[in-house]
C-alpha cells in the first residue's frame, strides 16, 4: 500500500497527464456524427499502431547475435506497419467517400 | 539539442494525435484529421529510429525491411479490400497491432528468465498487463473478422454457459498471472508461455457468444483494448508518445463503443452478453400464421413508380450483400429524369456497421442531400407515395413500436406504413439480423417483389426504360 | 538556448501536461451557446481565484514576526477569497435564472 | 500517506475544475458544473491548509481572519447586486484576482533584496511576468468596471495615439524587466516597485481607448489574464493545481473572448484597438435630415396591439437600463388573455453582455419557449402583425444589410421592416451603442411612442386594461 502511495506521489504529474488525456479522449469524441462512427473507429485504430514504436526500440537494442528477439522484433515490426498503414489508408479511402458527398 | 529534438518531434506528434481524433469527428475536417494524425505517426516513427540510446545496435536493416514488408502489406490490403468488406479490415489491422503489443512483452520478459536480468516487480505486472490485454485483442479481432467475413457461425463455436466460462476463464489468467508475479525471478518462462496462450484463448471466447452483426461494437472496444495494450507497452519503453497515444485510443474507443451501442438503443453489457441474434423470439410468430404476404409483378412495380410524385428508397444490410449500390442510383436517375422526386431513407443501423448505407450510396455518387436521417425521413413519410425497401427489414419492424414483446422493441424505426404505397425488395420472407417476423410484410399497402436486390433493381430498370 | 533545451528536456512530462491542458480548455468551451457566454465568464473567473492557495502557502511560510509579509498575505488573502466566494455565488445566482426558465 | 492525501484532493480539484468547467457550457448542467468547480476549490483550499510545510510558522489565525473577511465580503457583494450589473461584479472580482496574484509576486521579490536569499534567475522571471500579468489584469477590470458602471466617459481617458502610447509603455516594462533580470541579487527593490507601477499603469491603458460597451470583452480576456497569473504564482509555489486550473482559465478565457467577438461580428483585434463606439461614422447621417419620423399614440397603439393576432417583443440595451422586464411580461399575459399569440425576438449582441436579454427575461418568468434565437425570429417576422421594440436599436438597424459604408455593415440583425407593423419605445432620436442613425425609424412600417420604456409600458398595461 505504501507503494503505491510513493509511487503516485512521485509520479504526480505523469497521472494528472494520463487523467487529462483520458478526460481529452472522452472530450474529442462525444458528440461524434453516426455516419462517422466506422471512419473513427478506423483512425483510431491507426493511431493505436503506435505500438510500433516499441518495436523499434526492441529492434535497436537487440544483440545482433540474438535471433530470438531479432526474429520476435522482426514480426512485431511487420504486424505493427501493417496496422499503421493499412489504417490510415483504409480511414483514408472511406473519407474520400465524404468528400465526394459534398459537391 | 538532439534529445531535444527528438522530444519535441513526440510531443507534436502527441498533439497531432490529439487534434487529428478531435478533427476526425466532424464531416468536414475528417480527412485532414486522419492526415494530420499519419504525420504525427511518421514523426513519432523517425524520432524513434534516430533517438540516442545506450549501447544500442540498432539493426537498421532489419527494421527498414521489416517496415517495407508491413508497409507494403498494410498498404495493398488497405486499397484492394472491398468497401463493404472495410470492418473486416480494421479488426485484421487491429489485431494485429495488439499481436504487435504482445510480441513486444513477452520478448521483454525473455531477459527475466534466460538472462539474469534483475526482475521488477513493477515492469513484471506491465508486461502481463499488456500480455493479456493485447492477446485479447488479437485473438478478439480476428476471430470478428471471421465472423464479419461469414466464415464462422456463431452457433458452432458457442458452449452453454458460456458466459460463465469466459468468467472462469478469465479468473485463471489472473490467478496465474499472479503466481508468475510472486515467483517473480524464479519462476519459469513455461508459465509466461501459458499465461500468454490464456490469454489468446481468453479473446477468442471472449468474442465467440456475441451476435455476428454486433462486431462493429466489438471490433471498436477491441480497438480500445490495442490502444491500453501500446500504453502499457509505453511504460515498458519509457516513452511518452506510446502512452499518451494509446491512452487516447484506449479513452475515445471506450466512448466511441458506448455512442456505437447507443445508436442500437442497446447497452453494452446487452451487447456482449450475446445478442439477440442467437435467440429466437416466438412473440410475433404466431400472429403471421394465417395472414399472406402479397406479391407485385415488375411491371406493375415499374408503373406505380413512374407514375408517382414521390419516391422514398429505404436501403438495408440487403442491399450491402447484394452490392446493389448502383443499381439503385440507376432507378433514381432514370425516375428523376421522369420527374419524380427520389429521397433516400437511412436508418443509422442499417446495414451491419455505423454509416454503412451512407458510405455505399457515396460510393456510387448518391447526391448528399437526398440522404434523409431517421427524423427527417419519417417527417416526409406520410406525403410520400411509394417507399421502396432494398433489403432492409428490421429497421422497419413496426413490432418496435407495437409489441413491448419484441427483442427490438423501443428502437427508433422507419415509418414506412405511413406512406401511400410499400414495395419491398428481398430474397424470401425470411428474418434479418434480429431473427425475427415483420408483420409490415403482411400490412395491407404492402407489396413484395421477391428475388436477389440487385437482379431486382435491373430488372426495374429494363422495364422503366421501356416505357 | 542550451537552457531552455535542457529544461524542455527534464520537465518533458509537465509540458505535455500544460499543452494537454490548453486544449482541454479551447475543447472544453466551444461550442458553447451565446446565452451562456456571461455564467461561463464568471465561472471561469471563480476558478482563476486558486491564486488564493498561493497567498495560504505564502501565509503559512511567514514568519510570525515579518508583518511586512503577514499584512501583504493578509490583504492577498482576503482579495483571494472575495473572487473565490464572489465568484462563485454570483456565477450560482445567474444560472438559478435559467433554472427557472426550464419549467 | 498524507502526502497521498493532499495530492489526491489537488488531482481532484483539478479534475473537478476541468468537469466543471465543461458542465458550465451547457444549459441543463451549468449549475451542477458550478457547484462542482466550487467543491474542486474547497478541496484544493483544504489540501492547502494541511499540507506539511518546512518550517511553516503557519498562522491560521491570519489565515481564518482573512479568508472570513473575504468570503463574506464576497458572498454579500455577490448576493445584493442588481441582475444587470453583474458584469460589473465579475469585473471586479477578476480584478481582485488579479491583484492577490500581484501581491504574491511582490512578497516572493522580497527576500532577494531584503534578506539574503540566494537569487534564481528562472524564478525571477516568473515573479516578473506574474507582476506584469496579473497587475494588467487588476487595474484593467478595475477600469472596465467603472466603464460599465458609467463612472468613467470613455473620451475623457482617451490620449491621441493612444494605442502607439500604449505599446510604448508596454516596451518599457519589458525592458525594464529585462534590466531586472540582468541585474539580478544586484538590483534594487526600488526598481521592482517601478515595474509593479508600469504594469498597474499599463492595464490602465490598456483598457482606457476600449469602448464602453465592449467591456463583456474585454472582463473575459482579463479574465484569462488572471488565469495566467495564478499559472505563473502555481510555478513560484510548484503547485500543480494553481498551475493547472490558471492554464485551463487562461485557455478557455481565450476562446470565450475570441466567441463573444464572433457573435457581435467583430474580430478581436478591431474591439482592442477601439471600438466604434467613439467614431461617428456619417454614412446614413445625411438620409435622414428632410425626413421625419412618425408617433403614434398610447391608446392606438393599445387598440392595434389588442386586436392583432401576433405580437414581437424585441427587447434591447433600453430595457435593461429602464429596469422593465416585469412590465412587458404584464403586458404579454394581458395580451395573451386576449388570445395574442406573443414571443419575444433575442439578438445574440441585445444589450450589453452576451445573454443580457435572456437572464432579464427569465428574471420576470417570461418561459423559455417564448424566446426565439435570430434565425426564427427572422423566419417568423414576416407573419408578425406587430413588432414592438423595446429600447433596442442596433440589432434593428437595417442599414447593417443595406449600406456597405455602415460601421455595423455585415452584422446580422432582426428583420422587423418584414413584419406588418413597427411601434419603437425609445426615448429619443438617439442612437444607440454604436452611435449611428436608424432607418428603421423612418420606415413607412414605424411608429416611434417616445418615452421611458417602464414607463411607456405601464402606461400600455393601463390603457390595455381599461379596454
Ligand atoms: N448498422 C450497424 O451499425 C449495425 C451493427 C450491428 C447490428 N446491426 C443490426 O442490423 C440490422 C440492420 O437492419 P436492416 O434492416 O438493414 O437489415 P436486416 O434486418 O438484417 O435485414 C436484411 C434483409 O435483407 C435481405 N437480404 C439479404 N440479402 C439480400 C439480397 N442479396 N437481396 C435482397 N435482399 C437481401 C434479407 O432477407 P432475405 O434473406 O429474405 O433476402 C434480410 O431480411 C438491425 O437489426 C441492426 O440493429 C446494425
Ligand atoms: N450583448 C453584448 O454582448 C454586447 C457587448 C458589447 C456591445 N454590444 C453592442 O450593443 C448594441 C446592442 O444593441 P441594442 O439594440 O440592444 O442596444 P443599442 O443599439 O445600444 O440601443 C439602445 C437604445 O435603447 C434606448 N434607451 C436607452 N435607455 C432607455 C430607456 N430608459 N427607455 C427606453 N429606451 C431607452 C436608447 O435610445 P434613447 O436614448 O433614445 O432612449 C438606445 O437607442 C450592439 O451594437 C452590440 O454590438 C453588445
Amino acid at each position: 500500500m505504501e507503494n503505491t502511495f510513493e509511487f503516485f506521489n512521485e509520479n504526480l504529474i505523469l497521472i494528472y497527464l494520463l487523467i487529462f488525456t483520458i478526460i481529452l479522449g472522452f472530450e474529442v469524441i462525444s458528440k461524434v456524427p453516426t455516419v462517422l462512427h466506422t471512419p473513427l473507429m478506423s483512425g483510431a485504430n491507426a493511431i493505436s499502431g503506435v505500438v510500433i514504436i516499441g518495436a523499434i526500440l526492441l529492434m535497436r537494442q537487440a544483440d545482433p547475435d540474438d535471433y530470438t528477439t531479432l526474429s520476435l522484433g522482426f514480426v512485431a515490426i511487420i504486424l505493427g506497419m501493417i496496422n499503421v498503414i493499412g489504417g490510415f489508408a483504409v480511414t483514408d479511402r472511406m473519407l474520400e467517400m465524404f468528400k465526394k458527398k459534398k459537391k | 539539442m538532439l534529445t531535444f529534438a527528438i522530444n519535441l518531434s513526440y510531443l507534436l506528434g502527441a498533439v497531432l494525435f490529439v487534434v487529428g481524433l478531435r478533427m476526425l469527428g466532424s464531416p468536414d475536417t475528417a480527412r485532414k484529421g486522419n492526415i494530420l494524425a499519419g504525420l504525427g505517426m511518421m514523426l513519432a516513427i523517425i524520432a524513434t529510429a534516430v533517438e540516442p540510446l545506450d549501447n544500442s545496435s540498432n539493426n537498421y536493416s532489419w527494421i527498414i525491411a521489416g517496415m517495407g514488408v508491413g508497409g507494403v502489406i498494410g498498404f495493398i490490403s488497405a486499397k484492394k479490400i472491398q468497401m463493404t468488406a472495410m470492418p473486416q479490415m480494421v479488426s485484421i489491422f487491429n489485431g494485429l497491432g495488439g499481436a504487435c503489443a504482445v510480441i513486444l512483452a513477452f520478448s521483454e520478459s525473455l531477459p527475466y528468465y534466460t538472462a539474469d536480468t534483475v526482475l521488477n516487480g513493477g515492469q513484471l505486472v506491465i508486461i502481463l498487463s499488456t500480455l493479456l490485454i493485447g492477446g485479447v485483442s488479437f485473438t478478439g479481432s480476428i476471430l470478428a473478422f471471421a465472423k464479419l467475413e461469414g466464415l464462422v457461425r456463431d452457433e458452432k463455436i458457442t458452449l452453454p454457459y458460456h458466459n460463465i466460462f469466459n468468467l472462469v476463464l478469465l479468473g485463471i489468467a489472473i490467478v496465474l498471472g499472479a503466481l508468475i508475479f510472486m515467483q517473480g525471478a524464479d519462476g519459469s518462462l513455461m508459465l509466461v508461455l501459458i499465461f500468454t496462450a490464456l490469454s489468446l484463448l481468453y479473446g477468442f471466447s471472449f468474442v465467440a457468444p456475441i451476435g455476428g452483426a454486433d462486431m462493429p461494437v466489438v471490433i471498436s472496444l477491441l480497438n480500445s483494448f490495442t490502444g491500453l495494450s501500446a500504453a502499457a507497452a509505453g511504460i515498458i519503453y519509457d516513452n511518452q508518445l506510446m502512452l499518451v497515444g494509446g491512452i487516447l485510443v484506449g479513452a475515445s474507443g471506450t466512448i466511441l463503443t458506448v455512442l456505437m451501442c447507443n445508436a442500437m438503443n442497446r447497452s453494452l453489457i446487452n451487447v456482449l452478453v450475446g445478442g439477440f441474434g442467437g435467440s429466437s423470439s416466438g412473440s410475433t410468430a404466431a400472429g403471421s400464421g394465417d395472414l399472406v404476404a402479397r406479391e407485385v409483378s415488375l411491371n406493375d412495380a415499374s408503373i406505380q413508380l413512374n407514375y408517382s410524385q414521390s419516391v422514398m428508397f429505404v436501403p438495408g444490410y440487403g442491399l450491402a450483400v447484394a452490392q446493389a449500390q448502383k443499381a439503385i442510383k440507376e432507378v433514381d436517375d432514370i425516375l428523376e429524369a421522369n420527374g419524380v422526386d427520389v429521397k433516400y431513407a437511412i436508418h443509422p443501423v442499417a446495414g451491419r456497421m455505423p454509416g454503412h448505407m451512407n458510405v455505399l450510396l457515396a460510393e456510387a455518387d448518391v447526391p448528399y442531400p437526398k440522404l434523409l436521417d431517421l427524423e427527417d425521413a419519417n417527417a416526409a413519410l406520410p406525403n410520400t407515395d411509394i417507399v421502396v425497401i432494398v433489403g432492409a427489414n428490421d429497421v422497419v419492424n413496426p413490432a418496435a413500436e407495437t409489441d413491448p414483446g419484441s427483442p427490438i422493441y423501443g428502437m427508433p424505426v422507419l415509418k414506412v406504413w405511413e406512406a401511400k404505397h410499400v414495395i419491398v425488395l428481398k430474397r424470401s420472407m425470411k428474418p434479418g439480423y434480429a431473427g425475427i417476423e415483420n408483420p409490415l410484410f403482411f400490412h395491407e399497402k404492402t407489396r413484395m417483389l421477391f428475388g436477389d436486390a440487385k437482379d431486382s433493381l435491373q430488372k426495374l430498370i429494363t422495364e422503366l426504360k421501356n416505357q
